[in-house]
């Protein structure tokens, strides 16, 4: 139960650029073994695979960590950017 | 056109969790923002500056931190920021609130001049009661126009203005005249990003801060505690739902009876919903 | 120049970026920071720890002022294997000291705090604004910076890149490489709240006091990493992090799940039990060492605290080394302006002899090879905890089998396990690695 | 300094904190009066749920019940004043006039003023409507008197004295208030929080008619147009009775229609989750949850949604909660009231057909 990592994030402050994504996956149809580790890796748990075998990523609960750019950074399959000045998540205690 | 928005620092209450073992507020880390609603005045104050020339003054009551809100509302391009802080004013009611924003306003147009709109939030997250508003505009003699979701024509030079009001069942159009206390819908705009030059002009502006009597206020009897009628008694958690939900159709033959059984169920629990969902059917 | 220009521009609010801006403003220097997050602290997360040293070169009574949870009396360092660990607990009561050593932190208020002053020194600081990119004059010299704001570029004669371990603007920029997964660590952590009195009492603590609990062993699944629960005023941090290319190599668990095994340690759920939960983070630590340490200076540009790399894994140690790469940076430029000279890389090459000279780079130095010997002999997070609880435990039961017996099972254990051969090979390469 | 978040019971020593006596002045106010929202020909269901509570409250304090009915059409007025009667008021205070044809706040604030100058009540319930606040804070400001906001539930202690207790921070926490040392003791109150009192035909009562002095060129502001909702397309999920969403348990684009189709039936409004937006599959103006829309409908419909609790945030204050989900443990049964657990594509249409039939059954025999 204690492993949905929804119910953390819900704990955490986030101000959503609603509409501007600062983490997208780019169109592919296989992706590579690093971008699918991400569907476990991302502690954020951003990252899923949809019934095509895609991965997909909804980044509102994303700690900016980096840990997916670090990783998918040879393939080249993703695009990542810090979220607009004041957007993004809030650590209250960091 | 010379523009008064009233805003108020708040707790995000998003952030506020209780306990669940001692039904207890967990305070720690509740960070403070500008209240939510306060943004859409001070976006369409932004847009009529822009539109017509002028400026736009922030302003608030609060502890001394509550700078930090108007400095924020200066990067999104506010021209002037003012702060009524008094001990005075501690535990003020709405009432006694909007007693203290009518003279800090009363003291801003004496200063800078008379404004043709003020505007206030709908209402505020923390408090949530859309009375201080209203309670200025009364103060002050203002047109009040609550729950705008557009301003639809404005005219400063002949003082006239069209809104969209929110009504219960519509929106009305109202045709009024200013100067007129607005609070705006949610929704209606997006506050916008200040541009760097804003960001740059409010981390060294100077925050305007007024005690009681800088502002004019003599009577203290009508502020804080003294000039509040109303008494909070008592603070208390909400119970919490203990139960899950009650399943329906279990067992049951096929779908349409196991809509039969939740429909029957659904209006067991409200019954007057039944009659009400009936007399809006007929309506159609 | 344009009201847009100043004699430097800080990216980033955290440790570095702060002891920068601060010592600028302190000199006199015109003085432009900028933070991303709503405000200082909002993106940044630590255990954590501060250590005081570094600190106080810069505001010495900071004691006074500054936001510290628990000054530190105990360190307790876990071997851990399934069903418990094996350690050692330092206390003294030496560390009661007038001022103290180390603290606990909470870092989002003490950036915040730590960004106040830097303020009161007189620098400029604008919050939720995200510098995009390095302006850079036609041969290249970088003199100011683009941001996401709508209006111009800012100028400035030196940028002072203090902008974390992504660094996304000096990579984007061509002034370092790209992380590479097998020299950054994930660590995850949560907020535990509990009231001050439950915390003194599971401790042992009174007043202000601390305990750290540092931890490695089966907890981390055989990737290379550790864990950890440092105790604040009313509240624990616990967390644990790996290697990144552990993670997607390795081991099999998410983070969280990982967090979860550890919290529920019969050594660790006890200290926890009944605490609610308030946040939840994530961050990666730049480990890869001294040998990942980038270009630190170049034509208008320099680099400190994370974005340099500059974090002692063995030591637990970083925002003390970025506060003095960020000091140090800020005490070479202003030699520098203050004397009419130009941040060329050549006059800024003077930062970086300040960082060799320091501790810092000493330290990263000394430690330069533990890294890939932890990479190589991931049995030391793993299969030692292990040989050690057993170890402990056989030699701590009483059970009616002789010690010297005890003795040549305990031995015997730690041979099959790694052979006479490996267990040398490894006490060499540590005692290198360590030197 | 909070100009209504809580603040612990008043220091000693401040005015208004201590249990006085109540002033000379105020010694004659007495009965329990109820703002009727008359608007569109139509009582506010509010207002009549206000009466039963005011009812309760009248009965305790031993004294009126009244309602103040506003209008321009004496005759309408009249008629909804039977109904006041019926639903629980000792009588019914009329003001028509031209000016009183549309909600307006300066004249209907004038009027309620020189009203309780004139007749003293010493309660008086306004509903938490648009019309409600935008009213009861011109009143108060201008009556000097205290207001307690968004009510959820009233009392009378046992000195006599109103205790509205109302929801704060966003309802984390409720706090009960008193107006101790000013008369009329005012509190708006939500909708549908009180029940709907059974009203009694047989009932009757006093009608007080009241001739208000108004001009209507004195009145700055004038109501130029109304558009009703009911011939708007566009999504007025915070205003329905009843909200149908759906999540990803729908599995296509194209069953977000079974959603919509019951929506239609029940004469209410539909969205969606979060993922459903970010497939857009639904606009973003129907995402229901903490990120987009926060709904209080009578009856709230989720059909495949798991509710996390971004969406239970979303949804929690609805009267009542219908949850469809495949699976037995999805949170969403933590919270909702009933729970079918089915595929929301199959049940919906059964659902739509089974309300269609029974609310075209029931309209027949009525």
């Amino acid at each position: 139960m204690s492993d949905r990592v929804e119910n953390r994030l819900f704990q955490n402050r986030y101000v959503v650029d609603v509409g501007r994504p600062h983490i997208t996956v780019k169109p592919h149809v296989n992706p590579s073994d690093a971008l699918v580790a991400m569907t476990r890796v991302c502690p954020a748990g951003c990252y899923s695979r949809n019934d095509q075998g895609q991965v997909e990523i909804v980044a509102d609960g994303c700690m900016e960590c980096g840990t997916c750019r670090v990783v998918c950074a040879q393939t080249g399959e993703i695009e990542w950017s810090y979220p607009r000045g004041g957007f993004g998540v809030l650590f209250k205690f960091g | 056109m010379r523009i008064f928005v009233c805003i108020k620092q708040v707790p995000d209450s998003a952030q506020i969790r209780v306990h669940p073992v001692t039904n207890t507020i967990m305070r720690q880390g509740v960070p403070t923002i500008i209240n939510p609603y306060d943004l859409f005045g001070l976006e369409e104050a932004l847009r009529l500056r822009d539109r017509f020339g002028g400026e736009v003054t922030v302003m608030t009551m609060g502890p001394p931190m509550a700078s930090d809100s108007l400095r924020k509302a200066l990067t999104y391009g506010a021209d002037r920021a003012v702060l009524l802080t008094d001990r005075f004013f501690a535990g003020s009611d709405t009432l006694a609130t909007s007693y203290a924003l009518a003279n800090l306003i009363q003291k801003a147009s004496d200063n800078w001049g008379k404004p043709d709109i003020v505007f206030c939030g709908k209402q505020t997250i923390d408090g949530d009661t859309a009375q201080v508003g209203p309670g200025i505009a009364r103060r002050l003699g203002l047109t009040q126009l609550t729950y705008v979701s557009s301003i639809d024509a404005i005219d400063p030079s002949h003082g006239t203005i069209t809104v969209r009001r929110r009504a219960d069942h519509g929106v009305q159009v109202l045709q009024s005249r200013l100067p007129a206390m607005i609070t705006m819908m949610e929704g209606s705009n997006e506050i916008r990003r200040g541009r760097i030059e804003d960001a740059l002009r409010a981390a060294s502006a100077e925050v305007v801060q007024w005690n009681a009597a800088a502002a004019g206020i003599t009577d203290l009897g009508h502020c804080g505690l003294r000039g509040s009628p109303t008494v909070v008694k008592k603070v208390f958690a909400p119970p919490s739902r203990e139960e899950k939900a009650t399943l329906v159709g279990e067992g049951a033959a096929n779908p349409t009876a196991v809509a039969n059984d939740l429909i029957t169920q659904i209006f067991a629990r409200q019954p007057v919903l039944e009659g009400d969902l009936m007399h809006a059917a007929a309506r159609h | 120049m344009t009201r847009n220009h100043f004699d430097a521009i800080v990216v980033g609010a955290g440790p570095s970026g702060n002891a920068a801006a601060y010592m600028l403003a302190q000199r006199g220097l015109n003085v432009l920071q900028i933070e991303r997050g709503e405000y200082a602290g909002s993106k940044n997360v630590q255990g954590a720890i501060l250590y005081a040293d570094a600190l106080e070169k810069i505001i010495p009574d900071f004691r006074d002022e500054a936001p510290l949870e628990r000054h530190i009396v105990e360190q307790r360092v876990w071997m851990m294997d399934d069903a418990g660990h094996t350690g050692m607990h330092h206390r003294s009561d030496d560390y009661n000291e007038d001022k103290p050593n180390r603290y606990t932190i909470l870092r989002a208020q003490f950036d915040k705090w730590f960004s106040r002053c830097v303020k009161e020194a007189g620098a400029t600081v604008i919050y939720e604004t995200t510098v995009t990119s390095l302006m850079r004059d036609a041969s290249g010299w970088v003199v100011g910076v683009h941001t996401d704001r709508n209006g111009e570029g800012i100028t400035a004669d030196v940028v002072i890149l203090a902008e974390g371990v992504n660094g996304l603007v000096g990579r984007a920029s061509g002034l370092r490489e790209e992380l590479k997964p097998e020299n950054v660590a994930l660590a995850v952590k949560e907020m535990h709240f509990l009231p001050q009195e439950v915390i003194d009492a599971r401790f042992n603590l009174k007043g202000d006091e601390g305990v750290v609990i540092e931890a490695m062993g089966t907890i981390t699944e055989g990737m290379v990493g550790t864990a950890f629960l440092y105790t604040n005023r009313e509240s624990i941090s616990v967390g644990i992090g790996c290697m990144v290319s552990d993670f997607t190599d390795v081991g099999q668990a998410t983070p969280h799940g990982l967090l979860d095994r550890f919290k529920a340690h019969p050594s660790i759920r006890p200290l926890l039990e009944g605490s609610e939960i308030k946040e939840y983070a994530a961050h990666l630590i730049p480990e890869g060492g001294y040998k990942a340490i980038p270009e630190l200076v170049g034509n208008g540009w320099l680099v400190v605290g994370d974005a340099g790399h500059f974090v002692n894994a063995v030591h637990r140690e970083g925002s003390n080394l970025a506060m003095t790469t960020g000091r140090l940076a800020a005490e070479t430029v202003a030699d520098i302006i203050l004397s009419g000279g130009s941040c060329s890389r050549h006059n800024l090459a003077a930062y970086v002899d300040a960082v060799k000279e320091s501790f810092v780079m000493k330290d990263m130095k000394k430690y330069k090879d533990i890294h890939g010997f932890l990479k190589k002999g991931r049995h030391v997070v793993d299969l030692y905890p292990r040989l050690m609880n057993r170890a402990a435990q056989t030699w701590f039961r009483v059970d009616g089998v002789d010690k010297r017996s005890k003795e040549s099972t305990i031995m015997r254990e730690a041979w099959r396990a790694r052979g006479i051969g490996g267990l040398m090979g490894d006490a060499f390469k540590l005692m290198r690695a360590w030197r | 300094m909070n100009s209504s978040a809580p603040r612990p019971a008043a220091a000693a020593g401040s005015r208004a904190g201590m249990k006085k006596e109540l002033p000379e002045h105020f010694r004659s106010y007495k009965h329990v009066w109820v703002f009727i929202e008359f608007e569109q020909g139509e009582i506010h269901p509010v207002s009549l749920e206000l009466l039963g509570e005011g009812r309760k409250l009248a009965d305790q304090l031993q004294v009126e019940l009244a309602g103040v009915l506003l209008g321009g059409c004496g005759a309408a007025l009249t008629g909804a004043a039977g109904i006041c009667h019926s639903y629980g008021a000792d009588v019914v205070y009329v003001v028509a006039h031209p000016v009183l044809a549309d909600y307006r706040n300066e004249p209907y604030t004038r009027v309620m003023t020189d009203l309780v100058r004139k007749f003293e009540p010493e309660i008086m319930l306004l509903g938490a409507t648009v019309l409600g606040r935008d009213l009861a804070g011109s009143v108060a400001t201008t009556l000097q008197t205290g207001l307690t906001a968004d009510c959820t539930e009233l009392a009378i202690d046992d000195e006599r004295s109103l205790a509205a207790t109302r929801p704060t921070f966003g309802g984390s926490l409720l706090c009960t208030i008193h107006t101790l040392n000013f008369r009329p003791q005012m509190a708006t109150v939500r909708p549908r929080v009180m029940p709907l009192p059974v009203p009694d035909t047989s009932r009757t009562g006093r009608i007080v008619e009241y001739q208000a002095e108004l001009e209507e060129s004195d009145i700055v502001t004038k109501v130029i147009d109304f558009l009703a909702d009911r011939n708007s397309e566009s999504a007025q999920l915070a205003f329905a009775d009843v909200a149908v969403a759906g999540g990803l348990g729908l599995r296509s684009a194209e069953n977000v229609s079974l959603v919509r189709d019951l929506a239609q039936v029940l004469g209410g409004d539909w969205g969606g989750s979060r993922p459903l937006v970010q497939k857009g599959w639904i606009p973003s103006d129907r995402q229901i949850g903490q990120t987009g829309k926060t709904i209080r409908p009578r009856l709230y419909i989720a059909a495949g949604i798991s509710g996390a609790i971004q969406h239970r945030v979303g949804v929690e204050g609805s009267d009542l909660i219908v949850a469809i989900n495949t699976d037995p443990n999805a949170p969403i049964f933590e919270f909702a009231h009933l729970g079918v657990v089915g595929d929301a594509t199959v049940l919906l249409p059964a659902l739509t057909e089974a309300f269609r039939s029974r609310l075209a059954v029931n309209r027949l025999a009525g």
